[in-house]
């Protein structure tokens, strides 16, 4: 399935800069879309941590599918479906 | 209230005209008093807007004073060194003597924060700092006042509306407080980001003074380099383990222990 | 191109911390001339961000002269009477003196508007009548030049990117002129959300000089009461029967129908 | 089936104000839910050319559905699906 990853807030910056990208995912739950991410996605391996902690993501984060908050959709137990957007950004706090 | 007078008709006629606004609408602003959290890349456009709108009147807190790279951004100062606040009122005066802009150039903290929004309707948070911001929302839900939030860096945005009477509060939505915070000062931000946030922060001010709190909980979220550059997010509402508005009232111990690692003192109420 | 000044690092630092923007998006909106078609709600906030935020050279363009009842959206005005291109110009001039902010107090017209777009990278159309938008829309598409084109009214507003490389052009994406034209003046106006759509344009404006034009054709609508109040929009691109930049070139037959009924002459290219 | 109607640019007054409202649809193509929009959805029926013209859309108005103009998606003889939004809008010119 296609699934669009998006990434903002700074995290765009492990992700080689791009903000939106169409990865091709063999399916399952957020769970393991996220572990697909970590692996295949991110392109700074060295700086991981600041997307992904003890196998969840990192708190301060907010993940949003298909422009909901993910809380709304069953988090990481949410099924991944093909079309689904998943946008990851931090809060900003910023004036 | 009050009506508005002769002078007033004349300046507001085109706001009136619009069907949803109109002159109610008008009045409504007119006999407001909005607390503006900040005069810098938020706090510029979004009180030059409402002041220009007509919000009868603003009361805006800034100590910082105006530095040659701010100017970019912060589109109501001209006076290096100026302070912020009084920069700000000065530049909605001049525009609009209808209403009362009032400035306080003193920091915004836990001591003061309490009096600082006394008889106010509603607080815009335009501040750059995290700290200020959970202490603003803190307040703001002791003191049911409602509440919108606005914050931007280098090309995003994000804005919410929190602490209106069953609505969350910014520790609802952002209950994490962030180890390492981002300042636009040094992170960067382009101008026209923070200042389409600042605007829209007047554009949601202005209908929830007019019209009320929104139906639904959600979060606007802006990147100008995005495919899709504006989002509406739907939230999660209130959360029932929040520490300051959750069902078992403000976690008083945990609080403190917020307060007592970020702020110096814990917030008079 | 010219390279930046030491008061222009000071002064723009903030903008270069920004990745995608950077040295280079700086040092190219230094060397870029932007004229700006009208300084009212749309001109106002957009040439106050894009003078602030360093494009070299701006041409504004207005006749008008500012009335009262304008003061609550056309925030760079502050004396009722004078010339808005002028007013704008040296509201601009005040808080940055790195950019050149010359008015042109004419009216867009036919027979001068090819000469006033002389030497001009980008065009942005803040004006508020329909005949002018497509007369400026024909002499871009004619001198290659991209526009950036704001619209707002009511509660609502519309963006759209054209005449650039490969790009539809505004009659492609509009071919029929309204029988009924609606302004700001008769149909009202909220000040916040005509400026927020100057923000916008802006923004967009400043992303175009640092990183050419965008990939897909959209169009960008806001609407400030509707549970949604961002909508991107994928648009049809060039419309190959556009009498303007279709397959055949311009229609001089139709095009001179157009402007004999809603401009006195045709335009001068 | 069920389809969000957003109108707006002025059309709102033609449909009492309403802005956005999920109308029950029995399914058809586009051309079928103008028919029932302009019958059953319009409440001010005596200013109804604002919107219909000649059984189609007012030259001016923009049609767009689930965020793509209409002309994408084969105009009037688009099969509407459950869940749709369809938005009318007009252009502005107003600055
Ligand atoms: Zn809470
Ligand atoms: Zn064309």
């Amino acid at each position: 399935m296609k699934v669009t990853v998006e990434v903002g807030g700074g995290l765009e910056m492990i992700f080689g800069g791009k903000r939106s990208q169409v990865v091709a995912f063999t399916g399952g739950s957020m769970q393991a879309l996220l572990e697909y991410i970590a692996k295949e996605v991110v392109e700074d391996q060295s700086k991981l941590d600041v997307f992904i902690l003890d196998g969840n993501v990192r708190p301060g984060i907010l993940v949003l599918i298909n422009d909901s908050d993910w809380e709304l959709e069953g988090e990481l137990e949410y099924e991944v479906q093909d079309g689904d957007h998943v946008l990851f950004t931090s809060t900003l706090h910023g004036g | 209230m009050k009506d508005l007078t002769l002078d007033e008709y004349q300046y507001y006629g085109r706001q009136m005209l619009v069907p949803e606004f109109g002159k109610s609408g008008q009045v409504k602003l007119k006999n407001s008093t909005v607390a503006i959290i900040g005069a810098g890349g938020l706090g510029c456009p979004c009180g030059l807007y409402l002041g220009c709108a007509g919000v009868g009147t603003l009361k805006i807190v800034d100590f910082d004073t105006v530095d040659t790279s701010n100017l970019h951004r912060q589109i109501a100062h001209t006076e290096i060194g100026a302070n912020k606040a009084e920069s700000l009122a000065k530049a909605i005066k001049q525009r609009n003597a209808n209403v009362r802009a009032l400035p306080y150039p003193v920091p915004f903290a836990a001591d003061n924060a309490s009096q600082l929004l006394e008889d106010v309707d509603l607080v815009l948070d335009c501040t750059d700092s995290p700290a200020i911001r959970y202490l603003i929302n803190d307040i703001c839900y002791a003191k049911q006042l409602p509440l919108i939030s606005a914050a931007a860096l280098r090309s995003e945005g994000q804005l919410s509306i929190l602490c209106y009477p069953g609505g969350p509060c910014y520790r609802c939505l952002f209950p994490h407080m962030p180890a390492v915070s981002q300042s636009c000062s040094d992170n960067g931000i382009l101008g026209p980001v923070v200042g389409v946030m600042g605007v829209m922060q007047a554009a949601e001010a202005l209908k929830f003074l007019a019209l009320g709190p929104p139906q639904e909980v959600s979060m606007l979220i802006f990147s100008l380099f995005s495919p899709v550059p504006w989002r509406r997010i739907k939230m999660k509402g209130k959360r029932p383990d929040c520490i300051n508005c959750g069902e078992n009232g403000p976690d008083a111990t945990k609080l403190a222990t917020y307060y007592a690692n970020v702020c110096d003192t814990y917030p008079v109420l």
